[in-house]
């Protein structure tokens, strides 16, 4: 009898879902015992709070919203890693009109989801001494591309280098990305899976993450052939030039070890949140990075 | 049920709504002949359909009420009154034999073959045979009074209340239903409110009119001729004498 | 001077004096295409003359397309939402009658909660959608109780205000007869409200898909609520237009349902 | 039997008939405070009993607290969204009321326009919500259109109903009496549709801030939706559940604010 | 503006609704007496409205109408009618003076101070005096249709159309404008539509019913005593005459 459990993930079906759907196309959490309802999520700023209320068993997050999660009392855990370095960048339109992070000053940064910004962007801004109140913050949830094309925005935060550069690209804007680990910020994992601190079964998640690390394998040793599985999966909304250049730029990026814990660099990133006084206590990575 | 023939009297009355500080009526003596007509005629808001309402059981927990009611050949008015307004009061959602029949409804008897077939001869009675699956909204105002006329006989209660039956009427059917009413309930006795002198003068063995506030009520002697009356002479000038002792009242 | 007269009358009455009722809503039916087909190269020759990019404004033809291409899934998904509106509709009706007939029975239950019902109209339903999907759940539940919240309200007061308000003259009648109050309930009263009961089921029907949708917004895997987001997210306009198309055609197609049933049911309504 | 008779009366008819008023309504403040009380106290208990954590249901403790705690930002954010309210009535009413005065003097106007304004109800004004964000930015305009559009129809109905409506036997005196088209709209009909409109305008006040919110949350930087949506993010539900309560206040002054408007100006429309 | 006295003579006229198949009237012949009273009487529903619409110039174009209306003393009816209703038709946002002084609005003419005068005399004339400032909701039903009266007075045209003024009156009430309305009009041509044979018989100086259908009118020959009638044995007689022959459109 299969364990079943469902899964949120971050955002709409993309690239960065990659070894999560070869897995299930593959049958990888069936050997595993595991049956995986996959869902993506109506609001992007629910899924770890859905995991935290127990209506969803994991869920994709991200490190930036975790710790702060996490020191707001919300019953959470990391229980692996999906991406483990940076793809979150501030984007902007290569028009000439912001060259520089110094340029952003007074004009209005649109994000996907409300909490981390004044941590992440707020530290970017600061390191050319832009003061984060100089700045207007806009939640304009999933229309991150659109609002930068149409103009209504004058940089976003949430898009990533390897998806959002190619949507744009493909609707003909060029676009120019500037990225927290280099101003400043430290490195985290972009995307991490999630699970109630609470209820959380080890061995569940321990099969559940070996699922996942022979998908990764299957990815790096056959690209094309997971390519393939990859858009079989919904071929009507995957199967497209977005995917495909995406799927190429985030091939690299995966965590090769989904389950690695490294203790030191979430409290590296929770002490850094702390310092800049983003959150009010500063939460112990063993607390909540177990080793399962 | 066999027919017994009753009188009501009321003597003294009074009648005072418990949430008003002045009574409708005071001083108030009314005789209903036995089997007959009566008619109550007084200005609008002079509390004659509180007092109809009183009669037929409506407003018993707020109103105070004084004053002896005498009943002859009945033990109660409660079980033993129809009740006919100005609306026909007929339910829309039902067909005129289902109207005709919606006591039925209330009380423990079920709805046997001779109820129906006598429903069935009352409508015919009132003029409108072949009708009797109708909707009510299909039908003129006078035919739908015609249908309420026939409910009340299907009723067949010895005391009839009558709150100006036939008021929403123009002068022709107001006129004919006058005179199948007076035919059909012969035998009843009738208490008939009306604005009207001219339908009272018609249709009444006895006649009041109320006056003053809190209102009294003033007999007036008609002619002893059967009804509904011709109008005539008499009457013309009955209906002059009514509308000078109403006017006093307006002014 | 003449049209002003006839304009007085309302539509219903209207038709009684057309003479030859077909020729007519012929007419209206080709004046609705025409001003639809105008409306709609309008808008294609907008968005051709300003070139705009199909995430500002699709063009109808690409809208078309769509909804053409993914009608499976267009259908698909229009079933889960019909479903989450009848569901909803069933369970706000049944609660908002159940409600006006024990504020109808209960005098002190109405002196207590009517205030309480009226105050909690302030607060925006949809606006506690997203703790509702924390509550619920991401299953067709929350949209459910979204759907039957929203229209709590206005088939509540519809179905208490049509009991309390019973011609008087039926109940005096009904008493006279010697009705008890249960007989007055289900002989007079119940059939009386029964056309402010239609009405209320009128607002039901066209706030309902607002309530099924506004909770898939917030939380859904499945639904044309969630259809429209995905592809409002993918940047893919045209199909969420084809998705608003199909909900505004369900919108209508339930409430024509409604009005027919309504009128089969409760005939006597209009008088 | 008493009650159900004096239930048939309506509300204002009741109270003429209440000796002492104010003992009565002093009552059912009363009444309205203590049901309040407990329902507060209510939900304290659950909160405590069950242990919840502050993310699934805040205490109303933690709730009253924000609310005093952070005023200052609270009674800033309501300004921003009262003033979009506010300006989105005044659009909204004024689009409604020209719109519906051309459907009744422009015949033509009226019968290839009608058809269009109500096929378009069927679509949702709030799912179009996003698109209109990207028309019209992040500002205050697409707030304002957005409860603009959300009162449209149900103004226009109103006040074009009023306006056609108008009793037939005004127009005929008035025509009588040699009035001109201009004349008859000037001194008879629009007069006459003022009940009508007061309606339009009371729903309108209903459902406007519905509109500015739901514009605040699809993008915005400040308004009380806007603070809702972040509280929410930051999983600080208790000044969510401030943020609601003072729009709900809102609504509600509002709409005692136009009533008691109205009641002044229109003072026949009880008739 | 110099008084003239008029009459109206209609000749074998025609009336019938564009969208219907049918004429209303036909073969229709009247004769209004200069500057006194002319009743219509007639079922309901056989065009009594719709014949008054069309001489107060309501119905040109959706009607297709026949027949001769000659006119004596005015050019044109158009400009020398005034018109009541059965509803009272005061504009509920006007108070009572300025309902008197309505059809101000769509004349030329200033109100001037002689006309204000005029209009506060009015008011008095029909039992209004004090109340000028008062809306029409603090009215009962019969001041309201004093007001209206007041408001016809106020008009001064030569010729009056009512269409069922008192019908929605109690009997005293309509006893005593009756007794207002010949009174103040007694220099007009008036046209009056009633169902009430009574009324018809106590104010008219002609008096037609309207038959058949499409409709006719035939005449009724009065005495010729002043008006209001008194009602008297002769007049109770016509009264049954007069139901009589309307109850043939009855069966
Ligand atoms: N439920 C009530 N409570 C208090 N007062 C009432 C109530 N019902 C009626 N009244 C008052 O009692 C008086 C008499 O009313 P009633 O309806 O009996 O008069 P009526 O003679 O039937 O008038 P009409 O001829 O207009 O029908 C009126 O002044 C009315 O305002
Ligand atoms: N605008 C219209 N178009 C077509 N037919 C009409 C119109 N108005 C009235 N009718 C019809 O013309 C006939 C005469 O109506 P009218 O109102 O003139 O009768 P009436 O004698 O005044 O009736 P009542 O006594 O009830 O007032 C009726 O059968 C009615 O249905
Ligand atoms: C393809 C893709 N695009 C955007 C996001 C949104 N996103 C990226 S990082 C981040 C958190 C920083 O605010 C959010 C919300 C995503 N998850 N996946
Ligand atoms: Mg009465
Ligand atoms: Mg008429």
């Amino acid at each position: 009898q299969d364990k079943a459990m469902t899964l949120m993930l971050d955002w709409f079906v993309n690239p960065n879902h990659g070894p999560i759907i070869i897995a299930e196309q593959k049958g990888y959490f069936k050997e595993q015992g595991l049956n995986i309802k996959i869902q993506e999520p109506a609001d992007p700023s629910m899924p770890a709070k859905l995991v935290a209320a127990n209506n969803v068993d994991l869920a994709i997050s991200y490190q930036t919203s975790l710790t702060i999660d996490v020191a707001a009392g919300l019953p959470l855990i990391r229980s692996a890693t999906l991406i483990a370095t940076p793809l979150n960048t501030l984007m902007v339109l290569d028009d000439g009109k912001i060259d520089s992070l110094a340029d952003l000053k007074g004009k209005t940064i649109g994000i996907a989801i409300a909490g981390n910004e004044e941590a992440t962007v707020g530290t970017m801004l600061n390191s050319v001494g832009v003061d984060f109140s100089e700045v207007k913050i806009i939640n304009i949830g999933w229309a991150l591309s659109s609002s930068l094309a149409s103009g209504k925005v004058d940089a976003i935060w949430g898009g990533l280098r390897n998806f959002e550069t190619n949507q744009l690209a493909l609707e003909g804007y060029k676009a120019k990305s500037f990225f927290p680990e280099e101003h400043g910020v430290p490195s985290y994992d972009e995307l991490v899976f999630v699970a109630n601190a609470n209820t959380y079964d080890a061995d569940t998640l321990k099969k559940f993450n070996r699922a996942i690390e022979k998908a990764t394998q299957f990815i790096v040793n056959h690209p094309q052939a997971s390519w393939d599985t990859f858009v079989a999966y919904k071929p009507d909304t995957l199967n497209n030039e977005l995917n495909k250049r995406a799927w190429r730029d985030t091939l690299t990026r995966f965590a090769l070890r989904p389950a690695a814990v490294d203790l030191q660099r979430y409290d590296r990133f929770s002490a850094f949140m702390f310092e800049h006084k983003i959150i009010k206590t500063q939460p112990k990575a063993k607390d909540f990075v177990p080793v399962l | 049920m066999p027919k017994q023939k009753v009188g009501i009297s009321i003597c003294n009355a009074s009648l005072q709504y418990q949430d008003s500080n002045q009574a409708i009526i005071e001083h108030f003596n009314l005789r209903m002949p036995l089997g007959k007509w009566t008619a109550i005629l007084g200005k609008s808001g002079c509390g004659k359909t509180s007092l109809l309402r009183y009669l037929a059981g409506l407003l018993n927990e707020n109103v105070l009420w004084s004053g002896d009611i005498t009943l002859h050949g009945i033990e109660t008015l409660q079980d033993n009154i129809a009740y006919m307004a100005q609306q026909d009061l007929l339910m829309p959602w039902l067909n005129v034999i289902d109207n005709v029949c919606f006591a039925f409804k209330f009380s423990d008897r079920r709805l046997s073959d001779t109820d129906n077939k006598r429903a069935f001869q009352l409508i015919d009675l009132v003029g409108l045979g072949g009708q009797a699956l109708t909707m009510p909204a299909q039908l003129s105002g006078g035919m739908r009074q015609r249908v309420a006329l026939a409910r009340t006989l299907m009723q067949d209660k010895p005391v009839v209340l009558m709150d100006e039956p036939f008021s929403a009427l123009d002068a022709v059917t107001r006129h004919r239903l006058q005179g199948l009413a007076a035919q059909v309930l012969a035998d009843k006795t009738v208490l008939l409110i009306t604005h009207d002198p001219q339908e009272a003068l018609r249709l009444s063995d006895a006649l009041y009119i109320m006056q003053g506030s809190p209102a009294g009520a003033i007999s007036l002697t008609l002619p002893n001729t059967a009804i509904p009356r011709v109008f005539d002479a008499q009457l013309a000038k009955l209906q002059q004498q009514i509308i000078d002792s109403l006017e006093v009242d307006y002014v | 001077m003449s049209k002003l007269i006839s304009e007085n009358k309302t539509l219903s009455k209207q038709i009684n004096f057309i003479p030859k009722a077909i020729p007519q809503s012929m007419k209206s039916l080709l004046r609705i295409f025409i001003s639809a087909v105008t409306l709609i190269v309008l808008w294609q020759s907008i968005v051709l003359f300003f070139a705009l990019p199909s995430f500002i404004l699709p063009s109808p033809a690409a809208v078309f397309n769509k909804l053409l291409e993914r009608y499976d899934i267009l259908f698909y998904h229009s079933w889960i939402t019909a479903q989450e509106i009848i569901l909803g509709l069933v369970l706000g009706l049944s609660m908002g009658l159940l409600f006006a007939l024990q504020m109808l029975l209960f005098d002190p239950l109405r002196r207590w909660l009517l205030p309480i019902l009226i105050a909690s109209q302030a607060i925006p339903v949809f606006a506690i959608a997203p703790i509702l999907m924390l509550w619920l759940g991401y299953g067709i539940a929350s949209k459910v109780v979204m759907a039957a919240l929203i229209i709590f309200f206005p088939v509540t007061t519809c179905c208490y205000d049509g009991l309390r308000n019973t011609p008087s003259g039926y109940l005096d009648l009904a008493k006279t007869m010697g009705a008890s109050k249960w007989q007055l309930l289900k002989h007079v009263r119940l059939p009386a409200a029964l056309p402010a009961l239609a009405s209320g089921i009128r607002v039901a029907v066209v706030v309902a898909p607002i309530g099924a949708v506004v909770g898939e917004w917030v939380g859904s895997s499945e639904g044309l609520g969630y259809l429209m987001l995905q592809a409002n997210a993918r940047m893919m306009i045209d199909e969420m237009f084809a998705a608003l198309f199909i909900l505004a055609a369900l919108s209508v197609s339930l409430y024509f349902l409604a009005d027919l049933l309504i009128n089969k049911l409760i005939p006597w309504q209009h008088d």
